[in-house]
């Protein structure tokens, strides 16, 4: 099998990925970095973030107001820490996106504009049009291609992680054009590989979103925390489950029911005012208005259709000047999508599976519980994000830990010990009899397309937005039925370039292992916070669950699920306050 | 088989579709329209040729200059002087519809919108063909 | 889910692992008037055929994985929809210009190579470090190069280009676009920092302004008008480093 | 750089290409009515031309249409001969190049015969 070697290898090229590989390339040159990932780094997810990322700029804003807006907007389940790190070095991460060249909207006097976000009490969100995380992560890309440390491995789709005595010495890999199962050795890794929306059947997340690196940690022996947390978005396009930003609302846009009504009022985000008002209405944060949605819905107030029920998205007064300025590729995917123009019409849209909250358990440096394995971007869980994620805290979230991850690897390289060829190849050999072996299998009984519908479905009706034991429990006998099953899977396409078949079977094993660990951590958090809401149990229970979720892996059967004690400094738990009474910013 | 999955045998073999290098613009509508205004340029070069030697003619005296004449009321070149016609006008509205592409004004914020520089070129384009003509006329 | 009607999907297959050639396969995909070909592709890829291969991702015309020649035009399959279709049959190639890997999946090396080429990363004019802030753009100067900063790298414009097809060397509409959105952007050093490799031979000068690339790119980001702008700019740098007597 | 001096050969030539395709978008249609389709008997009588011609102004006007529209067609011949898969590209270039110059050179000398 063929050998590569490097310093640091870092799996995924998305935003994460890419902030790593730079840091490791500017902090020195001398350190070799092997940038490995599944699908060309501009392809990555990260480009299809729309609304912006949050950092204080403006005068009238406050490092503290983004904590506290980040840490009650997570519902206190976030590690403050954490939060503080992250709140103070996001404003210079953005700069050095804007001095990458990153084109960021403007003020008229030439300083970065900034717009208001939901749950967020000042206007503090900068953007560039409504295809933020486009322009960060080609800015990133392009600005990687300056660096010779960084060799790129694209269209690599990694496997596994290689573990040796709770130390990390590199991962395997399939070079996707070849079919050849590649080691690729290092002393350390850092895991970028995204997001796993599409574990659930209707997402904004593409279809490279399955959680492979999270299922990698996992299976190596390191815990998912926080895994039930899982945001719905609340304006996704019917049908095809495409986002429509955040940025709608904050510009201004209103949320309709069936009668034409603004019902958020009737959820304690009002009063309904004309402008829009930070932390209020419209502008709440994501898991307030998609619950409001679930009960709207129960009401009967919603609008059936082919695509399941939806509301509307009013941005008729917002006048075309503003919504092509500022929301342009809103406008051009409601009109091909739903045929609908927000300059005159009405948009369906409906809430959408769209983040996980949870993730690898990470400390505020990126590190894992394994040495020398790091993870940042959405794949981790430094909590910052605790129990719900704020919009635009993603993408400031990707460049702040994948540089910290980043730097904190260099120093370790330093004195790493490599682990032992023997090992490295023992387990190479596994991967590679392992994958040998779904070649070999004839006519498996199972398909897994089928098998993947199954579970998506089966997440959607007892794990989503609001969920109870009997639902839950529901889920998790389809999960583990399914698990069960996939263990008689064969691949259809026997080929070894570039097959597809392969690549989604793996996939379905990765999300497989994802959804199992998010059930689990479900059904064993008894109390209703954030993200996760019980009708079982409503209250939020800060005596017994103001913990972290840590699911561990069992190759046999559920996780083990433990808990980690949520990290607090100086902002105790109390209740969230959206409308009036939160006091939000009016903006414009 | 598990061999493939190691690097025995490389498996790839990509595939190159030929391009013919004489008739590639017959493969679509857009390289017919290209090729059409890239032949203009043999009208262009023509009359470019017929003008230089009209001026030897007309430099040589009166009866050259009628001969030369009498050439260009010969059925040939009349009907190349038709052909050419249509060609010349294609040239134009082709080379006016990439104004705004290959020049951009900015006019404050904004960009300068295409439809007025088209607009402004077919405006100038009338004026001076006006102004031939009435020298012509008048003369 | 009740389908609406059944079209023939013709793919290009290539499989180089047992085929000399490619050669097309229908298949009979029962569609909504809503979806996309993509969806169409999806539906083979789980009902029908498990072997096709093709790239996507994000199904919403940002991450430029599914370019292909649909009914012998480049396009997103993302953003290809059914109701254009209404004739019941689509053709569906790989993009043009491009070796195939397999089915419709290209091989895109020659792509990014030419793209690290040109430089696609801010040369600031002004060193400033991250702490003095950012450097100031006025929305104007943000105009300038914001259409060409649009490119979602998906290749039609390639596809669609004869003098790339005919002249590999060329380094194409999408590289060359990126290169001078950089030498527009007001903090940049300019075109003179990011060396001359677009005035090159194998850069703009190989543009004959066919105009195919501004024609068929799914993001409006006119690579062709990019190009005529850019050889105006070489043209004139040569002319004026000329008269400095410098080249 | 390598690449610059091969290729910076194109900017001039483009330079004329560009200004003579705008400058015979402009004049030729009418031009070659009035030239070549006789509704025009006066003006192109020899009288008539050769008092026309008679001006400096219009001798420079004249040769401006003429050289530029001759560097114009000639660089899109070059381009043209290379789309129909001709690939001598330095020799066809010589010879396009060429011919426009002396072109040029000839419409100079007959205006001043004049
Ligand atoms: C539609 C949408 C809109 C959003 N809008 C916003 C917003 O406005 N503001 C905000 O803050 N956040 C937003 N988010 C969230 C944010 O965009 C994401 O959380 C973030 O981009 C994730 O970045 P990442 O680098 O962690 O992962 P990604 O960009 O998803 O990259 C993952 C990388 O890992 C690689 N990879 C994965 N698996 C493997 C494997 N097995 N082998 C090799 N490589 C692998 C992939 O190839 C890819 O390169 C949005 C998300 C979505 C879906
Ligand atoms: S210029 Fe347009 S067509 Fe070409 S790669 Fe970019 S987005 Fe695609
Ligand atoms: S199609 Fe090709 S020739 Fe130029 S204008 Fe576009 S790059
Ligand atoms: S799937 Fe991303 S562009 Fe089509």
């Amino acid at each position: 099998m063929r050998v590569e070697t490097a310093d640091i290898i870092i799996v995924g090229a998305g935003g994460a990925g890419l902030r790593a590989a730079i840091a490791v390339a500017e902090a020195d040159p001398n350190v070799s970095i092997a940038l490995v990932s599944k699908v060309y780094p501009m392809r990555s997810h990260t480009c299809a973030a729309e609304g912006g990322a949050a950092g204080v700029i403006k005068s009238n804003d406050k490092l503290d107001y983004h904590f506290d807006d980040t840490v009650a907007g997570g519902d206190w389940l976030t590690d403050q820490d954490a939060v503080e790190l992250f709140v103070n070095e996001i404003p210079k991460e953005l700069t050095q996106m804007e001095h990458w060249g990153c084109p960021w909207s403007r003020e008229g006097d030439g300083h970065v504009a900034v717009r208001p976000f939901g749950g967020m009490k000042i206007m503090r969100t900068w953007y560039a049009s409504d295809k933020t995380g486009f322009h960060m992560l080609h800015t990133l890309f392009q600005t990687s291609l300056k660096y010779p440390s960084i060799k790129r491995f694209d269209e690599f789709f990694t496997t596994d992680l290689l573990v040796e005595d709770g130390r990390c010495g590199g991962i395997t890999a399939i070079e996707m054009r070849t079919g050849q199962l590649r080691t690729f050795r290092g002393k350390a890794v850092i895991v970028c590989s995204g997001g796993a929306g599409r574990v659930f059947p209707f997402t904004t997340n593409g279809a490279i979103k399955t959680g492979d690196g999270m299922a990698m940690a996992y299976r190596a022996g390191v815990p998912l925390k926080d895994m039930e947390f899982v945001q719905y978005h609340p304006t996704g396009l019917p049908g095809t489950g495409i986002l429509l930003t955040e940025g709608c609302r904050g510009e201004g846009g209103y949320l309709l029911n069936k009668d034409g009504y603004r019902y958020l009022q009737d959820y304690g985000l009002g009063p309904a005012t004309e402008k829009p008002v930070l932390k209020a209405m419209e502008l709440g944060p994501r898991d307030r208005l998609s619950q409001a949605f679930w009960h709207e819905e129960k009401k009967g107030r919603t609008i059936p259709t082919k695509w399941g029920s939806v509301i509307h998205l009013d941005m008729r007064h917002l006048g075309e000047k503003l919504i092509n300025e500022r929301l342009p590729l809103v406008r051009d995917l409601s009109r091909n999508y739903v045929n609908a123009d927000p300059v005159t019409d009405l948009v369906p849209v409906r809430p959408v599976v769209h983040y996980m909250m949870g993730g690898i358990s990470t400390d505020i440096n990126g590190a894992t519980t394994v040495d020398g394995l790091y993870a940042a971007g959405e794949c981790a869980c430094v909590s910052i994000n605790g129990a719900n994620r704020l919009g635009s805290n993603s993408l400031g979230e990707l460049l702040v830990f994948g540089a910290r991850a980043a730097r904190h690897a260099v120093e370790y390289v330093k004195t790493a010990r490599p682990m032992t060829d023997a090992a490295a190849t023992a387990q190479a050999s596994d991967v590679e009899n392992r994958i040998a072996a779904l070649y070999k299998r004839t006519s498996g009984k199972e398909r897994v397309p089928a098998l993947r519908q199954q579970m998506t479905m089966s997440m959607e009706e007892g794990c989503g937005i609001y969920r109870d034991e009997v639902s839950l429990k529901a889920t998790c006998d389809v999960v583990a039925e399914v698990r069960a099953r996939f263990k008689d899977v064969a691949l259809e396409d026997k080929s070894y370039v570039y097959n597809t078949d392969l690549f989604q079977t793996l996939e379905l094993g990765c999300m497989i292992e994802v959804a199992q660990a998010l059930v689990v951590s479900a059904i064993e958090r008894k109390e209703s916070r954030g993200a996760h809401q019980r009708l079982d149990y409503v209250q939020r229970d800060d005596v017994n669950y103001l913990k972290h979720s840590m699911a561990y892996y069992n190759p046999n059967g559920d996780p083990r699920i433990d808990y980690l004690d949520v990290v607090i400094t100086k902002s105790q738990p109390a209740e969230r306050v959206y409308g009036a009474a939160a006091g939000g910013q009016v903006t414009a | 088989m598990s061999a493939a999955t190691t690097d025995t045998a490389n498996p790839r073999k990509p595939y190159v579709r030929p391009i013919s290098k004489t008739s590639w613009f017959l493969t679509s509508a857009r390289y017919k329209s290209y090729m059409v205004h890239e032949v203009s340029s043999i009208f262009v070069a023509l009359y470019m040729i017929q003008l230089v030697a009209g001026l030897f003619y007309l430099a040589a005296g009166p009866e050259e200059w009628e001969s030369y004449l009498a050439f260009l009321r010969s059925p040939v070149v009349i009907l190349l002087t038709l052909v050419g016609l249509v060609f010349f006008v294609i040239h134009t509205t082709s080379w006016f519809k990439a104004v705004p592409q290959a020049t951009r004004i900015m006019r404050g914020e904004e960009v300068l919108p295409g439809k007025i520089l088209v607009t402004a070129h077919y405006g100038i384009w009338a004026a001076v063909s006006l102004f031939v003509i009435i020298l012509a006329w008048v003369a | 889910m009740t389908a609406t009607r059944t079209i023939q999907l013709e793919v290009l297959r290539y499989r180089p692992e047992q085929d000399a050639k490619p050669f097309f396969q229908t298949y009979a995909v029962p569609v909504e008037d809503e979806w996309v070909v993509l969806d169409a592709l999806n539906y083979v890829k789980d009902e029908l055929d498990r072997t096709l291969s093709y790239r996507w991702s994000c199904h919403m015309f940002v991450c430029g994985s599914c370019g292909m020649m649909i009914n012998g035009e480049p396009k997103l399959a993302c953003k290809a929809f059914m109701q254009d279709y209404p004739s019941g049959k689509i053709r569906v190639e790989p993009l043009s210009n491009f070796p195939i890997e397999r089915d419709l999946v290209i091989v895109q090396d020659d792509f990014v190579e030419k793209l690290t080429a040109v430089k696609p990363y801010l040369l600031p004019k002004q060193d400033k470090t991250v702490e003095q802030g950012e450097y100031l753009q006025t929305p104007a100067e943000l105009k300038k190069y914001k259409q060409y900063s649009l490119c979602i790298n998906c290749l039609c414009c390639y596809a669609a280009c004869p003098q790339y097809g005919l002249e590999p060397s060329f380094i194409g509409p999408a590289a060359l676009t990126l290169a001078h959105r950089y030498n527009t952007d007001s903090r940049d050093a300019g075109p003179e920092a990011r060396g001359d490799l677009v005035a090159a031979h194998e850069g703009v000068w190989a543009c004959s302004f066919v105009g195919a690339c501004s024609q068929v790119c799914p993001k409006d980001v006119d690579p062709a008008g990019a190009i005529q702008q850019a050889k105006l700019y070489s043209a004139l740098n040569f002319v004026t480093g000329m008269v400095k007597g410098d080249k | 750089m390598a690449h610059s001096s091969r290729g910076s050969a194109k900017a001039i030539p483009w330079f004329l290409f560009a200004a003579g395709g705008t400058v015979t978008a402009f004049v030729l249609p009418v031009m070659l009515i009035v030239t070549n389709l006789g509704f025009f008997p006066s003006a192109m009588s020899y009288e008539g031309m050769s008092g026309f011609l008679s001006w400096w102004i219009v001798k420079l006007a004249v040769l401006g249409i003429l050289t530029l529209g001759l560097w114009h067609a000639a660089h899109r011949l070059r381009v043209c001969a290379h789309d129909f898969g001709i690939r001598a590209d330095e020799l066809v270039a010589w010879i396009v190049y060429s011919a426009a110059g002396f072109g040029s050179v000839a419409a100079a000398v007959a205006l001043l015969m004049i």
